[in-house]
Order: C-alpha cells, then structure tokens, then sequence
C-alpha cells in the first residue's frame, strides 16, 4: 500500500484560493457597478462564460479531467480581471475575444494551471488594446449612467455606440490635455473640473480603487497574498510619481491621482500579487512590484498607451525567473556561511 | 526562569491530538506470543547475530553485536528460545526483509546478570562503550547510536546540551508520560551525558501544551540537585525537530552540512537519556520502549512495549474500531503505513496511529502547482520546496541539489499546506534516493574503471617484461652459439680473427651447418620460454592485497569444498586452457 | 574604371580575409577532445564488450566519432538519454534488451580452479589461483558476463542483484492526473 | 541523371518534410516582416527560389575545386553575386514591390536558407539534382509563406492579395470579411506572426504524428508493394 505522509492535510485547495480571490474582488466590482451601472456585471458573465467554454475546450483537446479543472476557479478569476481592465461597455465580443485568448494562448498553450509565464488577463488587455485601440479606449463619459437595456444594447452591438460613450478614463484624459496644452495646461486647473476628475482622481472611481484596497487587505489577511509585491508596487508608483510631481506639479499630477485612477490598484493587489507568473522569494517580489509600479508609471504618463498597468506587469513577468533566481533566500543554517564559524 | 527564545521561520499548526492518549498512565504490554527483533534498528552496520536457532536466551542478552563504531547492539526482549535467525518483512516503507532473530518467549521474564555500575567510577570511552553495548540508540526516531553523539568537538568548545521533550508531532505523546511519569530516571540520564560532553548549559526544551511534563521535570530537576533549565516552547510544527528545538533554544542554526557539535551544541531526546541510566545504572539494555497506540481506536494509551512485538497484536490491547485499515508507525507528518499489520516494534516505533479513512481523509488528486508559496512560507529549513518539486519531478537531480535539497528534513509541513495537493515530501524523498543511487553507481563505475585501467596496465607491464626477458635470452643464446661456433671454428684450425667471432655472419664454410643449428635452438629455446611466460601469465596472482574478509570468504569456501570431498583435481588444467 | 576599383577592393578584402583565414586555422586548432572524457563519465565502466568495442574508453572514443550512442546495454535506455542530452543527439531505443543489473556467482561445488575467469575478467574481480576454487567478489563485479563463455566447467552464473532495505530507493510519486475518461473503452 | 526516386525525395523534403519555414524554422527574419499579405511572400519566395537554384547549380558546380576551409566565403560570394542580379532585377521591373519588400531582397544574401542548403545539399550532390532541391525547398517556403502572409491579412483586414496591383497592375484585392471588420491588428504585428507560424508548425507535426500512426497501424503492405519493384 502506498500512501505517503503527511497524513493529516490542512484544509485547502486551489479553488478554495481562487475563490477567496473572487470574493476579495466583490467590494471592487460593487463600486464599479455603482459607477458605471449593471454593464459591468454583464460583462463579467460574459467573460466568465467565454473563458469556461474556452477552458472546457481546451481540457476537452487535451484529455485532463474537466470537473477536477474546471472547478479550480483559475478561469474565472481570469475572466473577471479582463471584465474588469475592459472598458465597461466594450462590444461583448471584444471582451469574449480577449478571454478566450487569453484561456486559450496565454495559459493552455504554456501548459495550462500554473505553467503560464505571463499573466494571462493581461495578455488579454494587451492583445486587445494593441489590435482594436479605438474601442479600447471607448470608456463612457462621466455621469453616463443609461439603463440597462440601453447598456445591453451597447454592448451587443444592437445600438450604436452612441458619443457619449466616447470618453477616456480620467487617467487619459489628463494625459491627453497635458500634451495637447504643451504645457499651457496645468494639472491644478484640470483637476478643479470636479465632473470628470472628482476631488482626486476621476470621479467615482477613487470609490473603485478603495474598494480594490479592501479586497486586497483582506487578501492579505487571509495570507493569500505577501504584502511584499502590493507595498512595493504602491511605494514605487508614490515614489516617483511623487518627485516628479514635487520637481513639476504643474505638470504631472499628485501620487493620489496615479494612485486612485486606472489600474493601480487593481494591479497592486490582484494582477501584480499573481503567483503563477511572478516572483516567489520574498526580495524577488518586492523588486517584482516595484519594478511594476515603476513601469507602470512611466507607459501611462510618457507612453502611449491609456494605462500601464498591463504591460508593466508583463514585462516584469518575462524578468520574473531571473529575478527569482537571483534573490533566492539563503537557508536555515547558511546565512552566516560567509563569515565563517563562531568561535 | 526568564530566558530569551528564537524563533525559527515556518512551521504548521496540525491539529494536536494528543488528549486521547494522556487520560491513562503508561501500562505494561502483555507479553506477546512471539518476538521477532530485527537485527537492524538503528543508523549504521548492521548488527551481526550472535544466537543461533534452538539457543536458550534470557531477557537483556546479546543476540546481535555492534558492527562498527556506528551501529548498536541487539538484545533479546525476554527470556526463551530462539525459534530461527531469518529475513521477516520490515516495519518501513520498503515493506522488503531483513534479517530478524524470532524468540519464542518462556513467560518467565527470566533476566540476564545486571550489572549496575557507577558511571561517575567509569572512563567516558567506558560509558561510551557500555552504551554501545546496552544498544542505547536515538529513541526520537531517528536511532542514530548514542555513544557516537557523545563525543565533543575537539575544536569547539560544548556550550549547550539540547534535551528534546518537545515532541511536536500530533497523536503522539509517550514522551510526555515519561516525563511525567519517569522524570527523575530522565533527569539522571541527562546527567550522563552532561557529564561526557561538558556543556556549559543544559536546556531541556518542552512544548507548552505539556505543562504537566514540564512541571514534573522541573521537580526532578530540583530534586536530583542539577541545574538544567527546563525551557517551555511555544508549540509549533515542527519545533521538536533537533534542528529547530536547537534554533528556538540557542539561536543557533545547523545545516545538513554540518554536525551541531560543530557549534558547539548537542541534542539528545528525553525517552535517549531514560534508556541510557537504565543501561548504565541498572545494568539493563534497551529491550522496550513506551510506545503511543492512538488513532483509530476505542482506548488510546501508552504502553511499555517489547522491542520486536508484532504491531497487530500491540494494537488488539486499545481495540481499534472495525474501520481500522492500516497501522501508521510514527506521527501523521512523517510516519508511514507499515507495510503488514504484523511487523514488529522496532527502538524507533515512538507511536502506532490505527489508520482510517474517517481520521486521515483519502487525498483529493493532485494539481499543477500554482507557485502560491505557501510551501515555502512554511519550511522550516526556509528552502523553496516549489522549485526542489518542480526540478524533482522533471528528474533534473542536479538542479534540486543547487536548491538544498538534503537540508530538507521531510518533516511534512510543505505537504500540508499545499492547497494543489501536492505530495512535495515525496518527492524529495524520490529525488534524495535518485541521487544517493547515482552516487553509488557513480562510485562503483569509477572504481571499476580503475581497476580495468589498472588491470591492463599489468598486463602491458608484463607483456613487456615477458618481452623483455625472451629478447635477453634470445641474445645470450645467439651469442653462446656464436661463440661456440667460433670455437668450433677455432678448433676445425680456420684461423679467424677475434673480431670476427663474435659475429656469426662470416664464419667459414664448415661452421655455417653449426651456425644454423644454433639459430634453430635459439628459436625452440624463445619458443619455449615464450610457452613458460604464457603459463605464467595464466597464473593471475591475484590472491594477493585482499580484505581480511575477502580472505576469510576464500578460505571458508576452500575448507566447505574440503569437508565436501571436492579436492581440486589434479589434472593440470594448465594444459587444458591452451 | 569602377569596375577594375571594384576588382582591386576585392582582390584586396580577398588577401586580407584569406590571412585572417590562415591565421584563425593555425591559431584555433582544437587539440584533443574532452568530450571523450565527459562520455566515458556517463558509460557505466562495466567493461563488458558488448557494444562492440573493448571496453568503455574505445566506445567513449567511437561515440566521439559519431559511434551510435544506444549500444551499450548496461547503460540502458537511462543511459542513452543522458548521452543524447550530452551530445544533443536523438534518443534511440537500446541496441538490446536491457537486463537488471546482475552479479556473478561462481557454483563452489563445479569450480576446478582453472583460472580462465581471472584473466577474463575485466576489473580483477576474481580471487582465487590455480586449482583453487575462486571466488566473486560481489561488490566489484560489474555483471558484465564475460567470465561465462570461458569457463571450461559452466560453474558461472549470473544473479539479479535484489533490491534489500538498504538500496531500496522511494518511487516516484504516482498521484498523476489522470486522463478523462473520455471514449478510451472504445 | 536523377531518378524519379530521387526526385520524389527532394520534392517532398523541400515541400513537406524539411519545409525550411515549419520545419527547419529557418530564415524567420524575411517570413515575419514580409508575411502581411501573400502577395509579398510569395514575391520574396519567388526571389529565393531564383537565388537558390542558381547558387545551388552554382555550387554543386564547383564543389570540387573549392576547398573545405574556405568555402563558406566562397558560397556567400556566389550568393551574393546572384542577389545582386536579382535585387537590380526588381527595381528595374516590379519598382513598388522592391520598395515594399526593402531590405529584405539584399538580406537573402545571408538567409539560412540559401545557405544551409548551400552548405547542406549543393557541397555534396550533383548540379542537376541540387537545382531541383533549390526549387523545391524555395517552393516549400513559397507555400508556408503564402498561407501565413494570407491568413495575416485576413485576420489583420479582412482582405486576401493585397497589394497584388503592385504585381500586376489591373487587379485588386478582395475584401473577404465585410467593411465592418475591425480589423484583428495583432495578426499583422510581429507577435501575430509568431503565433500564427506556431499553429501552422503545430499543424505540421500534428499531420506527420497522424501520419506515423497511419503506418504505424499497417506497416507491412507498402514495404512489400516497393520490394515487388
């Protein structure tokens, strides 16, 4: 007979964690929805959808064992980060689009569960924004909040996308005017249009980040996450976004604004903390986030894309394996090998 | 007693269970039909049996010595007759034989002469000795021999003497009601190795779940005049580990690299320093041990139990519910399922769990590794199991070592947190014997090969003397022959002159027939030595440079072929092989 | 004109090259081989012939040369893969059945001391001399076979080395995912 | 001179089993820049047939009189001769499509493909048989070049021959998906390429894995059918 030891297991399992994941996402999505109304949950079921046909497929092709796979909730957490980087009212194919290629090319074609080098809803989002960059960055204006049905219609495609859907995230925005202006705009001024950028960030959506902060937090009091990577992702988006901001304020906005808006928060706790394509030493991930946090900064505010949050991320992915290799911790017994023996 | 106490990085929290089996004192094991006490219990050579089938044995005799200076003595559990010295399958993972001497006991419990003696009277090579004798090994489960622990660093100085009461694997608790119950008998023992290696601090270290242990090591302590501190520890997975208990007790940190003596500290186990004052001050050998039955079953207590005592009958005595489907030998984190419910006690059975699937669930399959970390947030020993099981599995041996892997310590806490299930301990475990297996075979390989180089060195090397010596003697022959013709010459009165004869090319006419003769000689006569050579060569001396066992082996099979009639023909066999 | 340049640039380019050419061919030139050494490393030293060539090094030095690397039986298929790895080459299928790894027993009862096993093993791992019975030690025999074929009398054979306590090796773990049970019946 | 045997061998390594794009993966350099539509793969393809035929002849011609140490520079002196023929070739006849082909038409010079095959084939066989296999690995390339710049624009614009009026000057390309096509960008960027050629590898060695099972399950009939030969 073989069974090994241990015989007593704690009780766990990947589904347990990736549920929790889920649930720390909740206070997140109900903000958003507050913000932006009901279409957010759509898209959500839609990604989840997409990226469970996506999965079983791929399970189905590779004869794993669907329940035991689909039940580990991988997937989902998957679907439900590219729901929530997409823009809300993104046409539901674009979202299905990105989901399963993100199923798809990103994790199966690596190997599947925990062999993916790159975080797989960020392949999604970059995918997505580099092919199809007008519909990625259609986010709806401020204050738009349609009904339901009018949302659904956006997003199938049966109405047209009407201009008022046509704005940018705060994040954007700011960007935009800054280098329109060609510094004859002034952060201070920008931000006093409290209807696009509330009191810190974009209005609402400071409400949104908070809500991933929770979530984060009690990922970490859980233990399912290290603070490592989130307080270093935070403290390098502050650090520099805070001196440059100290060198020019009229022209780079506060470390509150690079903070609250776009995909910081998000990254920080629920993108940056994945374990799967990122670092493992404790040192790996603090250079993993801050690394991040710093690159993240400087694509969204000198580069062209909306938001750096994804390919800071997968840049840092393609780094991780050195960067684990390099900070490896030294063992129970060996930290002082160096200096020789105690007298 | 204010002391300061480290912390080691990692661990776990299994639930304890331990209250099952503290309700009711230590009690006597009925004595069991039949003994079969391997001769193997502990780290190095195995013993070799000194009783044959039919011999009478009383309790405490030697049935096996020592083999070496690593390896501890065997002694029968009671008094009766040695039924057969045989392979008998093994309480380990292997579930292979070994051999065992199985003892019919008399019932009479009929002791050998004790001799208890006092050690203080005695050299420390003596109680080394006497210890080695009284097979006093490891009793925490790792049965290293004790006497080979008792020797102190010659380079650095012994500052602290470990005692490990912690005992921090659930279920098991014998530890605790020997402390509880034998804690004078434990503190003298600890005296002894006080004594031999010359700490300047004693530190018995005890998990705070056991006050009761701790409060009766304090009172033996005091009472028997010592000034040992006995240091509760917070109870943590695995803090009964020698290594771990030595970190949260002293700070200190020993790699598999290193021998703790190395730093200048020790660890001995509670139930080790019991056995060894019975050994030397009552003259008793290690014949039981207290062993924890728990698990699965109606009364879980602690028993005295006979070393080489079946495992199923040890068991009957707690009655195990009917959903009882197996017997786990030592703790639920790193014991494992004996192989057959029949396998004896062995000095390292601290514990038998009756398995169940109600008490340990089946597992749920395992899942690809998600990197959480969680494994490396619990190891102890702060390895990154998750790479050690990546490369582990991929068989990339060498990788894992680069990744520590033998400072792992297979205490299970990587396994347990792992929430894709995945039985990481294992294949450490894999991957450890992969490469002590590619040792040998490299070792062996190397040694082979230098002994085929060394081998056909000799061959080229006598091939060339043989050489050598025919070239010599062809050349005497030629010049004898030469010079004989010449004399011949000299004598047939052809004046030829001296220089000439030394060379047979122009001899005169008549000695030409002599002259070829000669050279027909010189053949025959290199054929011949040649053939010599040849015999020569077929007699490989190789019954030089051998082991005195090898030797021995040789010797013992010539005089069984001897006694057997089978003198070796007389046929010269030589001719045979041309 | 342009052309005759163009001619002259490459006659030019041509000496140059060609001196650089000349140089690196006398200045580079690979000596040895210490691939050889990293082969014989991975042959397993049995001495035993049966790939063919007399002995381990000769093979090493064959594969070297581009020698087949699935010749040698006691390496096994293990073997094969860690030469494959080393030399980057395919894996083949062993040249012959691979055998568990065996030891000699000489029959002390048949034995009449001729002394043809010694000289035929390779790694001296026979004592005995003439007329007396020899003996195998064990831990030295490689298993390589090649004391049976002299043995005028047939006392030699060979033994499957048993696993015991002490080799036993821990198996790889064998909870795999299990493939879905999907249409395998059929 | 060459047996239909032989022939056949050469056709079906240069097409199928030593296809250099999904095969031998060699020469990705030209394959990921110049893939965005067939029509400029298989223009490039078709300027690397002709510089492959031709050296390869060229080679095979001379194998014997240059020496081992030094024919490497000697291949890529030949090469280069040729490439130069055909790059003043292009610009003087297909003028817009040398613009877009650019760089890569002087680049075949050091394509491995040209090379390997070159160093590979030509040093070793005879002249006929090594212009057959310069055809044919070209022909080989020619194809996987085609589907992939095809599937790229489909995918990228939803249209198929584009650029095709550089060629030939009358025609158009067809607009396969309708206008409202968003257009799948990625397809026509470099990452586009690479997962695309990675499928179409994947294909190709799914087809041999089907096909060595295919003679797997009934090995014995077409052995004995050639040994009736």
């Amino acid at each position: 007979m073989f069974a090994p030891a241990p015989f007593l297991l704690k009780d766990t399992s990947v589904s347990q964690v990736m549920t929790q994941v889920c649930i720390a996402l909740v206070p997140g999505i109900a903000a958003y929805a507050w913000l932006v109304g009901p279409a957010i949950l759509v898209q959500l079921v839609i990604a989840s959808l997409a990226a469970l046909i996506a999965e079983t497929a791929m399970l189905h092709i590779q004869k794993k064992p669907l329940a035991m796979f689909l039940s580990d909730g991988s997937a989902i957490v998957t679907a439900w980060l590219i729901a929530l980087t997409f823009p809300p009212l993104a046409p539901w194919w674009l979202v299905a689009t990105g989901t399963v290629f993100a199923i798809v090319v990103a994790k199966h074609l690596y190997g599947g569960l925990g062999q993916n080098p790159f975080n797989p809803a960020m392949v999604a989002f970059a995918i997505c924004i580099v092919s199809f960059p007008a519909l990625m960055s259609q986010w709806p204006s401020v204050g738009l909040q349609l009904p339901l049905v009018d949302q659904l219609n956006v997003i199938l495609g049966l109405a047209p996308r009407v201009d008022a859907l046509s704005g940018a995230t705060p994040l954007d925005a700011m960007k935009t005017a800054l280098k329109l202006g060609e510094g004859s705009q002034d952060v201070a001024a920008l931000l006093a249009n409290q209807d696009i950028y509330g009191n810190f960030a974009g209005r609402g959506w400071e409400w949104v980040a908070f809500g991933y902060l929770i979530g984060g937090l009690w990922m970490w009091q859980r233990k399912l996450i290290t603070w490592h990577v989130p307080l270093a992702f935070i403290a390098s988006l502050v650090a520099i976004s805070g001196a440059l901001w100290l060198l020019n304020p009229a022209q780079f906005a506060s470390p509150l604004f690079h903070l609250l808006s776009g995909g910081a928060m998000l990254g920080a706790f629920f993108i940056a903390t994945d374990p799967v394509s990122g670092c493992t030493t404790p040192r790996g991930k603090l250079i993993f986030g801050a690394g991040a946090g710093l690159l993240a900064y400087i694509i969204r505010v000198f580069g062209g894309y909306p938001d750096g949050v994804a390919f800071a991320v997968l840049l840092m992915n393609l780094c991780a394996p050195v960067i684990d290799l390099l900070t490896q911790p030294k063992i129970f017994g060996m930290k002082d090998a160096g200096k020789g023996d105690r007298p | 007693m204010l002391m300061n106490l480290f912390k080691f990085k990692g661990g776990v929290k299994p639930p304890t269970n331990k209250t099952q089996s503290l309700g009711l004192p230590i009690a006597m094991a009925p004595m069991p039909s039949r003994l079969v006490v391997p001769l193997h219990q502990s780290i190095g050579g195995t013993p070799r049996p000194v009783v044959e089938a039919g011999d009478k044995v009383l309790k405490g005799q030697l049935i096996g010595e020592a083999d070496g200076w690593i390896s501890a003595a065997v002694h029968a559990p009671t008094s009766g007759t040695v039924v057969e010295v045989a392979m008998h399958v093994q309480p380990h993972p292997s579930g292979l034989d070994a051999m065992c001497v199985v003892i019919e006991p008399d019932g009479k419990d009929e002791w050998i002469v004790r001799e208890p003696v006092d050690y203080k009277s005695l050299t420390p090579e003596q109680v080394r000795e006497r210890l080695q004798q009284a097979g006093v090994v490891g009793l925490g489960g790792a049965v290293f021999p004790t006497h080979g622990k008792l020797t102190a660093s010659k380079t650095v100085p012994m500052e602290e003497m470990v005692v490990n009461g912690a005992e921090c694997e659930p279920f098991i608790t014998c530890d605790d009601l020997l402390m509880r119950e034998r804690a004078e008998e434990v503190v003298r023992g600890i005296g002894i190795f006080r004594d031999l290696l010359q700490p300047k601090k004693v530190l018995i270290g005890i998990e705070d779940n056991k006050p009761e242990a701790a409060a009766a090591m304090r009172a033996a302590v005091e009472a028997v005049g010592e000034d040992f501190e006995v240091i509760q520890v917070p109870t943590l997975y695995p803090a009964g580990g020698a290594k771990q208990l030595i970190r949260v007790l002293t700070g200190k940190e020993v790699p598999a690299s290193k021998r703790s003596t190395d730093l200048g500290v020790q660890c001995f186990n509670v139930a080790t320093a019991y056995t060894a004052w019975r050994a030397i001050a009552h003259g008793e050998p290690v014949v039981s041990r207290l062993v924890t039955i728990t698990g699965n079953v109606h009364e879980p207590r602690n028993y005295e139990v006979l070393i080489g005592t079946p495992m199923d009958e040890l068991l009957k005595l707690a009655t195990p519910h009917p959903d009882t489907d197996g017997i786990v030998m030592g703790g639920p984190m790193m014991g494992f399922l004996v192989p057959q419910p029949d396998v004896p006690v062995v000095k390292a059975t601290n514990c038998l769990i009756a398995h169940s699937d109600r008490l340990f669930p089946p597992k749920a399959p395992e899942m690809p590794c998600i990197r959480c970390g969680s494994c490396a947030q619990a190891c102890p020993h702060e390895l990154q199991p998750f790479e050690m099981y990546w490369f582990s599995r991929a068989k990339n041996f060498g990788k894992t070592q680069e990744y520590h892997i033998f400072d792992c310590i297979e205490c299970g806490c990587c396994s347990f947190v792992c929430p894709s299930r995945i039985p990481l301990v294992q294949y450490f475990r894999f991957a450890k014997s992969e490469i002590w297996a590619r040792e040998r075979e490299k070792n062996a390989a190397d040694q082979a090969k230098e002994r085929f180089e060394f081998k056909q060195y000799r061959e080229e090397r006598e091939k060339a003397e043989k050489a050598e010596k025919l070239a010599k003697a062809a050349a005497a022959q030629a010049a004898k022959k030469a010079a004989e013709a010449a004399a011949a010459a000299a004598a047939g009165e052809v004046p030829a002159p001296a220089a000439e004869a030394s060379s047979p090319a122009p001899v005169a006419a008549p000695s030409a027939a002599d002259a070829e003769k000669a050279a027909k000689l010189a053949t025959i006569q290199a054929a011949m030595e040649r053939a010599k050579a040849q015999r020569e060569a077929a007699q490989p001396k190789n019954t030089e440079h051998l082991t005195p066992e090898q030797q021995r082996a040789a010797e013992e099979i010539e005089s069984r072929r001897a006694t057997a009639g089978l003198v070796p023909p007389e046929t010269p066999v030589n001719e045979k092989s041309e | 004109m342009d052309i005759l340049l163009a001619i002259a640039i490459m006659a030019l380019g041509a000496v140059v090259l060609g001196a650089a050419l000349g140089f690196a061919s006398i200045k580079f030139k690979v000596e040895g081989d210490p691939l050889i050494e990293k082969i014989e490393a991975i042959l397993p030293q049995t001495q035993c012939g049966q790939c063919g060539y007399p002995g381990c090094k000769p093979y090493a030095e064959a594969i070297a040369n581009g020698e087949e690397i699935n010749k040698c039986p006691p390496g096994g298929t293990e073997g094969v893969q860690r030469l494959a790895d080393l030399l980057g080459r395919e894996v083949k299928p062993l040249d012959a059945e691979e055998k568990p790894k065996q030891v000699a027993i000489i029959d002390e009862n048949t034995c009449i001391g001729c002394t043809l096993c010694i000289q035929a093993c390779p790694v001296d791992a026979i004592i005995g001399a003439a007329k007396q019975m020899h003996v195998i030690i064990g831990q030295q025999c490689t298993g390589c076979e090649l004391c049976l074929p002299p043995c005028p009398v047939e006392c030699i054979h060979m033994e499957v080395i048993a696993e015991n306590i002490d080799s036993w090796k821990w198996k790889y773990p064998v909870v795999e995912i299990k493939a879905a049970p999907i249409k395998e019946a059929a | 001179m060459i047996t239909r045997e032989e022939f056949r061998t050469i056709a079906g390594n240069g097409i199928w089993k030593q296809n250099t794009s999904i095969a031998q993966i060699l020469g990705l350099c030209p394959l990921l820049a110049v893939t965005t539509n067939a029509v400029n793969g298989i223009m490039l393809s078709l300027a690397t047939i002709i510089v492959m035929a031709l050296s390869n002849v060229a080679v095979a011609s001379l194998r014997n009189l240059i020496p081992h140490e030094i024919r490497i520079p000697v291949f890529i002196l030949i090469v280069a001769a040729l490439v130069t023929v055909i790059d003043l070739l292009f610009n003087a006849n297909l003028h817009e499509l040398y613009l877009v082909l650019g760089i890569f038409i002087p680049l075949i010079v050091t394509n491995c493909i040209v090379l390997a095959r070159v160093e590979a084939f030509a040093a070793k066989n005879p002249p006929l048989q090594s212009t057959f296999d310069g055809v044919f690995m070209g022909v080989g390339m020619l194809w996987t070049l085609a589907l992939l710049g095809a599937m790229r624009e489909l995918l990228g614009n939803g249209t198929v021959l584009g650029g095709i009026d550089m060629v030939f000057p009358n025609m158009q390309p067809i607009q396969l998906l309708p206008e409202s096509y968003p257009g799948f960008l990625l397809a026509l960027l470099p990452p586009g390429a690479f997962i695309l050629l990675g499928c179409m590898i994947a294909w190709k060695n799914w087809m041999d894995a089907k096909a060595a099972e295919r003679a797997r399950l009934k090995p014995p009939a077409p052995v004995a059918s050639a040994g009736c030969h």
